[in-house]
């Protein structure tokens, strides 16, 4: 039961941080919540016993795709129109 | 509401992992079909293909299983066991394939690797869809999807229909320096120097006004006025860069 | 536009809802794909063909040894393509930058990052090599071997990270690992089974067939590991200074 | 939810009573680093400017993480074997890791934000802001 809460909880904070990361107009800003959304996912996965895919979204999608993402918004404008 | 057999008991408790699935796969395919920005694009891009790998892996979990890694006792090679105690019979008994009893006491293994080389691939192709915004940005000065369309048709009409206005201007006094040779930056001929700044002070008045726009950078913008000799950042190189790891 | 997308998508909701109330219920270990042959088959036998512990690792490096080789493959063409499409273009960009960075390294940041680089890369170098046994191997090693110098870069400047690893060693290296993962291939071809079949190097080593394939695994993850450590850093070269590789983050 | 806890500590160390105290110790630092933590988020939410806020993020982002993991591998010790000391040196290394890491990228949050020409907020702007809060309430 306190397995199934957590997998509950994380799931729908999942929901929350997907359409927040849409909704904010500042564009690093929005890469840094998507950061918190691929942490969310790798302790989903944690939780569901996929270790490899955990560590794995752990270093890549926490780690280099943010990177990524705001090495590029550095080149470009800040503020998303929507 | 939620007694057995019930849609919402069906959908919302028994099958809440394909639930959020559908959920976050439809925000992303929203945000690729309806957001302006690009980079909002390629974020809802990731937040489709991390719910198609979150269906992928909810497949494979089997209830009560552990993580897809033998068991000591499972385990033919023994290395988890020997640390464990010193029983060396392990090492000697020969290797026997696991019976079928103990199959499902593993997750299954096949959604994780197929899932996890998806996902460094996956940033390797946002890195690529990156680049290309770059380069769209490079070319057109924004990644705003409208402006982007507008700025695409203007130049299809003046393309396609009656005044070359812009592009071949642009385009002469690059060829006018390369047809007339050395003369391009000594003595500036009566031609060239009419036709030469106008493009040029064109461009520098609007990204003037672009980035000083914005109005956060207000005290750093004032020594803007000859940029284009200076690189817009100037950060000192390192110390000692070459002792760090030696 | 909007409406048109929102009116879509809500089909396709109602559509996916529908279908995934047929799904088999959470962790039932009777659904079709936990009950399947095939991943049976590789949770039985993973132990005896390989001796691997961690059945993920044999699965990606040995069952599935070509679908990964070729996953390596798109990651360095990736790679590749980032950097080629941002290095030519217009050579006068008159698009300023939003950010100005404007500070030089800050000591305690420099000093922290002169510290952990080598724990961050000797950890890559651990998970690279036990992922036979514990999570981890190649492409999770080569991430965090790449984060490093990406950690040098961001703490220092860019031109320093890349006097340690210049882009064009980036490509060679990213190479290498392919020719690695590629070379093991073929030397079990000629050794006369098939491609990517490891327990044919049996024959030229002192090991039994099963460990021929352990450690053709641990040489695979090594390959992949080169080209993914090379192939993260160039991505976050190249699109941190927009292809001029330098004035980067 | 603590009873629950508690019971289950009390559970499963009476088979070897020696280790009670080790337990105890571990899931009391747990939940105080909890409680730090609360106070971590409680303070980045209310508090008014960048600087108190990394303050409140900074302090207490590093102590209650090094607390919860110097508890959690007390409560993860069963015996003396060579395993369980393993395991609690891991943990003490990545507790090492983080009480030299946290640090400097608060450090580098707050230069970034100095560089940036971001000011505290002073006693005129503080007192602004209590007005400001304080006219909602009245109407």
């Amino acid at each position: 039961m306190g397995l199934e809460l957590f997998n509950t909880l994380i799931l729908c904070l999942l929901v929350v941080v997907a359409v927040l990361s849409l909704w904010v107009r500042d564009l690093v800003v929005s890469a840094v919540v998507f950061a918190i959304y691929s942490f969310l996912m790798c302790l989903l996965w944690a939780e569901m016993g996929a270790v490899d895919v955990a560590f794995t979204e752990a270093t890549v999608g926490a780690g280099v795709s943010t990177v990524v993402l705001i090495a590029t918004v550095f080149n470009l404008k800040r503020k998303a129109k929507d | 509401m939620f007694e057995d057999g019930s849609i919402f008991n069906q959908l919302l408790v028994e099958r809440l992992n394909y639930f959020i699935y559908v959920v976050l796969l439809l925000i992303g395919l929203w945000a690729m079909i309806a957001k302006n920005n690009l980079i909002k694009k390629l974020i809802g891009m990731s937040i489709f293909q991390t719910a198609i790998i979150l269906f992928y892996v909810s497949i494979g979990v089997k209830e009560g299983a552990t993580i897809p890694i033998y068991l000591p006792e499972h385990d033919p090679h023994g290395s988890h066991a020997q640390l464990d105690s010193n029983q060396t019979d392990l090492l000697s008994h020969g290797a026997k394939v696991l019976e079928a009893s103990a199959v499902p006491n593993y997750t299954n293994p096949l959604p994780h690797v197929l899932m996890l080389t998806a996902i460094v691939v996956g940033v390797a192709t946002l890195g690529l869809a990156l680049s290309v915004c770059l380069r769209i940005y490079r070319g057109y000065g924004t990644v705003e999807e409208d402006e982007l369309l507008e700025k695409l048709e203007r130049e299809d009409s003046r393309k396609a229909g009656g005044s070359n206005k812009r592009r071949p201007r642009r385009r002469t006094p690059a060829n006018k320096g390369g047809t007339a040779g050395q003369s391009k930056r000594g003595q500036t001929t009566e031609k060239t120097k009419s036709d030469k700044p106008t493009p040029r002070r064109r461009q520098a008045s609007k990204s003037r006004t672009k980035t000083n726009g914005p109005a956060k950078e207000q005290p750093k913008s004032s020594n803007k006025e000859n940029d284009k000799t200076k690189p817009v950042k100037r950060r000192r190189p390192a110390k000692k860069p070459k002792e760090d790891e030696s | 536009m909007k409406k048109a997308a929102f009116i879509l998508i809500l089909c396709i909701g109602l559509l996916l809802a529908w279908a995934a109330k047929d799904f088999p219920s959470w962790g039932d270990p009777q659904s079709p794909a936990s009950s399947s042959p095939v991943a049976s088959h590789f949770i039985a036998n993973t132990g005896v063909d390989t001796e691997v512990p961690n059945m993920v690792t044999a699965v990606l490096a040995d069952y599935r040894g070509f679908d990964t080789m070729f996953e390596t493959v798109v990651v360095f063409i990736a790679g590749l393509a980032v950097f080629s499409i941002l290095r030519g273009g217009p050579k006068n960009r008159t698009r300023d930058r939003e950010f100005v960075v404007d500070f030089e390294p800050d000591l305690i940041v420099t000093n922290t990052v002169r510290l952990i680089v080598p724990v961050i890369q000797i950890f890559a170098l651990y998970v690279l090599a036990h992922g036979h046994v514990s999570p981890g191997g190649g492409f999770q090693g080569g991430v965090a071997m790449g984060a490093s110098f990406i950690l040098i870069a961001l703490s220092w400047d860019l031109k320093t990270a890349l006097a340690r690893f210049p882009i064009e060693r980036c490509f060679t290296v990213a190479a290498l690992g392919i020719v690695i993962y590629a070379g093991i291939g073929l030397l079990s071809l000629f050794l006369g089974g098939e491609f990517l079949d490891y327990a044919h190097l049996a024959k030229i080593f002192p090991v039994s067939p099963e460990m021929a394939r352990y450690h053709a695994m641990l040489g695979v993850e090594i390959g992949v590991g080169f080209t993914v450590t090379a192939i993260m850093f160039a991505l976050y070269a190249s699109l941190s200074t927009d292809g001029r590789m330098r004035d980067g983050l | 939810m603590i009873d629950t806890l508690a019971s289950a500590v009390l559970t499963e160390s009476a088979n070897s009573p020696g280790w009670f105290l080790v337990h105890a110790i571990g899931v009391s630092m747990g939940i105080v680093g909890l409680i730090f933590f609360l106070g971590t988020a409680v303070g980045v939410v209310r508090f008014p400017d960048f600087y108190t806020r990394m303050h409140a993020a900074g302090k207490g982002d590093t102590l209650s993480t090094m607390l919860m993991l110097t508890g959690f591998g007390l409560v993860m010790m069963e015996d003396f074997s060579a395993n369980s000391w393993l395991l609690l040196l891991k943990i003490l290394g990545i507790v090492l890791f983080i009480f030299i890491t946290t640090p400097t990228s608060s450090h580098a949050l707050m230069r970034a934000a100095f560089e940036d020409d971001e000011m505290p907020l002073g006693e005129e702007d503080l007192n602004k802001l209590r007005k400001r809060r304080a006219k909602p309430k009245s109407k």
